[in-house]
């Protein structure tokens, strides 16, 4: 935790600033939870405001909420848990030092990502097409429902599956990043902190989702 | 430590050109570069102050239209408190100063440090250009659902820039964490940092908890309006009063982030000038981490009229003065450091003086809007608008400013002018004096914020206010000429001028790129000013 | 006092010498501290100078003194809470005595109704001695309705009445303001509070009169139709109103609300959200249809509605929702007003 | 500070254990509880949070600093909610 000088000569990938390897690999972790944290509040701020409103629009979030496909949405949800499984499997691949094996698990990682915005587009394409994308086209037709509040409804999904599709895109593109990386040898058992901090983000990323499905899909089925 | 061993290469003559500055990782160029472009801001925001202190000087609104009236004080707000004031000791003498006090040779991510600096720029540009798009009319504070229906300004530039900008402040946070936690020198314990440390520790947890929720508010103003989304927008059946709980809860702290840096600078200052530890060292530090975290639980107090439940109303006022509590304990550790002391009268000090005066007298008004029966009559009246003023520019920038004379010669290796110093630093504080004094009496008195034009008995305390600011603006100008003079003409600075105790002075001035020599080792206590040679320095 | 120099300003309301007296107390108890603060800087400024101390005495710190100082501004701060919450209930607390008037804020003016009917812009007539109640809606975004004079201030909503109110104990005119930033013309949406002998009021109220705001709001009631289906005798579709207002009403999603205004209102502008236990959601929307001003004398209206006595049952117990659930029988009939007992 | 590996072995039953999970939770949301189906998703939810932060992120074997500051950011986000909640609960409490 303290710097020191002797050792700095003659070691690969560390920075000059840096006593150690074991510092940098400290900080840089640290960093990185420090970042999530940040994180927290930033999704932390939209759920606030999705309890709030569904507080004060219960009957309207509730019927917006049934206009979800269930099925669909836990498929995802498996979809994403799978891949954050794979990504699980690359650090630890990249622990042990198995460069095609760190490659092979990024590799299924994305492909796993990638199907789950997949399949979020077409979630959100089938809301589209029965117009309930809120605005001058929006249209909700329930007896004992105010269309507003399930637009109210709409409003938070969209915005909120968005920022976490934003967040699944930016992780998609840490993950092609951390390839090439491997791919170059840039990744061993000695030196394998990016793909470690990139699976933080990943699992994270993983964590607002496991918190998005119940709040969106699930917790107004029955009323 | 005599003050001739200038050493032949230093950070700043190290490399040449451009190239060598933008592209740069070192913390100190970094600094520097902070330093450029927030002074660049704080004219902007100083122009827009005086336009609107110039409109002011007459009831009737007959300078300017009341849309351009509307859009000055908005791009003011805007100016001063993202782009100078939360960058301002954090960001120009944190930057430079938290890898040297605690011993390392820069922060411990100097790319996401570089990156900081061009998000500040980045988004300084993007607002700079939504001001000659033709401004935004909003406010600083966004509400809704003006902001988010009724404006047909330039919000969504704006609130994009205040966005990338919080980016800015979040990374240097979150650098500023790293490195105080995992780069400390060897015997460098938590209770050997200096209160600079400490209390810029606490605004980096502010600025990383705090700052995340205000963008994502502001990403939900941009999106509404963009798309159809009425999250708080109360004809969409969302709620305009959500906005402002979201808002405050980042933008309340946020005051923290410009004063509890402000306060370590302070620490520092009175210490050395007095030749003493300061008093009661724990508390100091322990006052500033509980004044970060109180912080988060008093936004409520901006919200006593707005609609927010009575008993909601108490519980955030009942808070508030909880945090009434540290900052009362700093003030009077400052001033028992001073007992039995060696004072000395240099610039900085004054500086400090000056501070703790304006604080107290910021802090104290404090007491008057955080009681809920007065605050239903002051809030969002000028007496709102001079209480934050003796908080934000008396503390903060008199802190900054104070700083900034003090580690001067550490950044250029130059002294600057005393007499001058002085002088100005006089008249900041009597300017500031003139300026917002009057605006207490004039808010109780019931002239509202915001107003193009007033009624015609509010016009002489508006008179004495605008007089004021000419005052001050001199008061600003007169460092400007004279730090830029002190580049060239300025007497050669030792290592350590002040025969102060801190890290930073135990390299020389300017610090070489890696900062240090080799790397020191701590063995004894903060402010142990025993332990250094008598005289060889001229404080 | 100076007419150009105002250092104070005029006290004109039963709130205004409360929140005075806690004005003075603060700054005695904050000046006290300031001087203190500032003297004890000049004293050891001037005293411990270095050419007069040229050593300093290295003290750590005395923990007993901060005990004091943290303790003793915590005792103070805490007194100045209570006395300020106790200031803030008064004004929160509407005495259910005052005389109502209502108000529609927008960019840039304000319109006031008095129950008789008068109807005033950027002008408010009350009468001097008198609990007035006024219950505001903005028509567009966040305005704050300030009189200075009377120490009293509250941001006015959008989609949301809220009231406030004061007792103006010194006659004259007073500045009107908006304290919230609304626009363009956010400091020309100011005017007077003519404060008047209650003689002159009711003088003031005859030759101005347009008809009570309640009679407006009947006249309102048939034009847009409201009455073919709430009423008590043959309404088969929509419940009674009767005796509505300030009672517990039950939805058909079980939970149960007490009628207010901004139920009221929702109810117009979004007859959906709330549906009475036992109705269909079939009324249609009068948001857009329904003016703010108009949408205040239909309150009124609604509000003025009495409870026929023959329908009144004060002794009957309140079915929870619970049991008229399983119970349909226990609800109220179509139309047949909500029984609940006087509270 | 050497690196704890762990097992392939562990992180197939946790993936295992959170794909049950995902499955007990859409299961439940179709049974009436009342006031408690919000509460037993969350609680669900939360499981599988802590699963995937304490295996898949590893929180089990860093330092104490990093479990601080998760702890932080949790307390942080029950303060927003918290004390915005003191409001929205208590409008309608007479005065």
């Amino acid at each position: 935790m303290t710097h020191n000088e002797s050792s700095v000569l003659q070691v690969p990938n560390l920075q000059s600033h840096f006593g150690d390897m074991a510092q940098q690999k400290e900080s840089a972790s640290f960093g990185m939870w420090l970042f999530l944290v940040t994180e927290i509040m930033f999704f932390g701020g939209v759920f606030c405001a999705y309890l709030v409103a569904r507080l004060q629009h219960f009957t309207g979030f509730a019927a917006g909420s049934n206009h979800l496909d269930v099925v669909v949405g836990a498929i995802n949800t498996a979809v994403l848990l799978t891949s954050s499984f794979t990504m699980v499997m690359a650090v630890h691949s990249a622990q042990v030092g198995r460069r095609r094996s760190i490659i092979f698990f990024l590799i299924l990682t994305l492909l796993f990502g990638s199907a789950f915005l997949g399949i979020k587009g077409y979630e959100w394409h089938d809301h589209w097409e029965k117009h309930e994308v809120p605005g001058p086209a929006f249209h909700f037709d329930e007896p004992n429902i105010a269309a507003s509040n399930a637009q109210l409804f709409f409003s938070f999904y969209f915005a909120m599956t968005g920022l976490h599709a934003l967040h699944m895109v930016i992780g998609a593109g840490l993950l092609i990043w951390m390839i090439i990386k491997a791919y170059g040898g840039g990744i061993t058992a000695d030196y394998h902190s990016p793909v470690e901090n990139v699976g933080l983000y990943w699992h994270f990323v993983d964590i607002v989702w496991i918190f998005l499905f119940p709040l969106l899909y699930l917790i107004s089925r029955k009323h | 430590m005599n003050n001739v061993d200038q050493p032949r290469e230093h950070y700043l003559n190290a490399d040449y050109g451009i190239k060598s500055w933008l592209l740069t990782t070192d913390h100190k160029r970094i600094g520097i570069l902070y330093l450029l472009l927030i002074t660049f801001f704080f004219f902007i925001g100083g122009a827009f102050a005086t336009v609107i202190r110039l409109e002011l000087i007459t009831p009737a609104g007959d300078l300017l239209t009341s849309d351009t009236y509307n859009k000055m004080f908005t791009m003011h707000g805007i100016m001063m408190v993202f782009f100078f004031l939360i960058p301002s000791v954090p960001a120009v003498l944190g930057n430079f100063l938290v890898p040297l006090m605690v011993g390392a040779k820069d922060l411990a991510f100097p790319k996401i440090n570089l990156l900081s600096w061009y998000l500040l720029l980045i988004g300084g540009l993007i607002t700079l250009y939504s001001i000659i798009a033709g401004g935004v009319d909003t406010g600083w504070t966004f509400y809704t659902p003006f902001s988010t229906t009724f404006s047909n300004t330039h919000v969504i530039g704006a609130a994009v820039g205040i966005l990338i900008a919080g980016f800015s402040s979040i990374f240097t946070g979150l650098n500023f964490i790293v490195t105080i936690h995992r780069m400390r020198a060897p015997g460098l314990t938590w209770f050997r940092l200096p209160l600079f440390l400490w209390s810029n520790y606490a605004a980096a947890i502010i600025m990383v908890l705090g700052t995340p929720v205000v963008a994502v508010t502001l990403v939900l103003v941009a999106l509404e309006r963009v798309l159809h989304i009425g999250i708080f927008n109360p004809a969409l059946g969302g709620d305009p009063v959500l906005f402002q709980h979201m808002f405050w809860f980042y933008s309340h702290p946020a005051v923290y982030i410009m004063v509890l840096p402000a306060m370590g600078v302070v620490s520092e200052l009175i210490s050395v000038f007095s030749r003493k530890s300061v008093f009661g060292y724990k508390f100091v530090a322990f006052a500033s981490v509980a004044i970060a975290v109180f912080g988060f639980l008093v936004w409520g107090h901006h919200m006593f009229v707005a609609g927010i439940s009575v008993y909601s109303a108490l519980v955030f006022s009942l808070l508030s003065y909880l945090v009434a509590v540290p900052s009362a304990v700093k003030v009077f550790n400052w001033t028992a450091t001073l007992y039995k002391g060696s004072i000395s009268y240099r610039t900085p000090m004054l500086y400090a003086f000056g501070f703790i005066g304006l604080f107290t007298m910021g802090g104290l008004t404090g007491l008057f809007t955080a009681a809920l029966g007065i605050d239903v009559h002051i809030t969002d009246t000028y007496f709102v608008v001079a209480h934050f003023h003796y908080i934000m520019v008396g503390g903060t920038v008199m802190a900054y400013l104070g700083g900034m004379h003090y580690w001067w010669p550490k950044i250029t290796g130059r002294m600057y002018p005393e007499g001058w110093a002085r002088l100005s630093a006089l008249v900041i504080f009597l300017g500031f004096n003139l300026t917002f004094f009057p605006q207490f009496v004039l808010g109780y008195v019931g002239m509202p914020r915001r107003y193009h034009a007033y009624p015609p008995e509010f016009q002489v305390l508006n008179v004495m206010s605008s007089a004021g600011a000419s005052i001050l603006a001199v008061g600003y100008v007169l460092p400007m000429v004279y730090f830029l003079w002190s580049l060239r003409y300025g007497k050669h600075a030792g290592p350590n001028p002040w025969g102060a105790t801190g890290l930073e002075w135990q390299t020389t001035s300017p610090p070489p790129t890696h900062n240090f020599h080799e790397t020191p080792t701590v063995t004894r206590e903060p402010y142990d000013y025993e332990a250094l040679p008598e005289g060889g320095f001229d404080a | 006092m100076w007419d150009n120099l105002p250092l104070f300003p005029a006290q004109a309301s039963t709130l205004a010498s409360r929140t005075d007296a806690l004005l003075f107390f603060l700054l005695a108890v904050t000046s006290f501290f300031t001087v203190l603060i500032f003297l004890m800087i000049l004293f050891f400024a001037i005293k411990y100078r270095r050419s007069r101390h040229p050593k300093a005495v290295p003290i750590e710190g005395n923990n007993a003194l901060e005990l004091i100082w943290s303790f003793i501004p915590l005792m103070i701060a805490l007194v100045i809470f209570v006395w300020g919450a106790s200031v803030y209930f008064s004004y929160a607390s509407v005495p259910k005595d005052s005389l109502q008037i209502y108000g529609v804020a927008k960019q840039w003016m304000w319109k006031f109704q008095h129950a008789d009917g008068q109807r005033e812009i950027n002008q408010l007539h009350v009468p001097v001695g008198r609990n007035v109640a006024v219950t505001l809606i903005s028509q567009d975004v966040i305005h704050s309705f300030f009189v200075p004079a009377f120490r009293v201030k509250m941001d006015v909503l959008p989609n949301r009445y809220r009231t406030t109110w004061f007792n103006a104990t010194r006659t004259g005119t007073y500045h009107l303001f908006c304290a919230e930033y609304c626009g363009t013309s956010h400091s020309g949406m100011i005017g007077e509070v003519v404060v008047m002998e209650p003689g002159d009021y009711e003088r003031w109220l005859t030759q101005n009169g347009e008809g009570s705001l309640a009679s407006s709001g009947e006249k309102l009631f048939r034009h847009y139709g409201c009455i073919s289906c709430h009423r008590a005798d043959t309404g088969q579709r929509g419940p009674d109103l009767a005796g509505l207002y300030g009672k517990q009403v039950f939805l058909s999603d079980g939970r149960s609300l007490i009628a207010d205004e901004n139920y009221i209102r929702e109810s117009i502008v979004d007859p959906k959200a709330k549906i009475v236990a036992g109705f269909q959601a079939i009324m249609p929307t009068f948001q857009g249809q329904v003016t703010e001003d108009e949408m205040t004398e239909l309150v009124a209206y609604i509000k003025s509605l009495k409870r026929m006595p023959l329908n009144v049952n004060p002794d009957a117990d309140i079915p929870s929702p619970e049991m008229r659930r399983r119970n349909p029988e226990v609800q109220p009939a179509p139309g047949e007003p909500i029984k609940v007992p006087n509270r | 500070m050497s690196e704890k590996i762990t097992s392939p072995a562990t992180f197939i039953v946790i993936f295992a254990a959170l794909l049950m999970l995902t499955g007990l939770t859409t299961g439940i949301a179709y049974v009436d509880l009342g006031v408690f189906n919000p509460v037993v998703a969350l609680a669900i939810a939360c499981t599988k949070a802590v699963l995937v932060v304490l295996f898949f992120m590893e929180l089990r074997h860093s330092s104490r600093v990093t479990k601080i500051t998760v702890g932080a950011g949790l307390f942080w986000f029950a303060i927003l909610i918290a004390l915005t909640l003191s409001d929205y609960l208590t409008r309608w409490w007479p005065t």
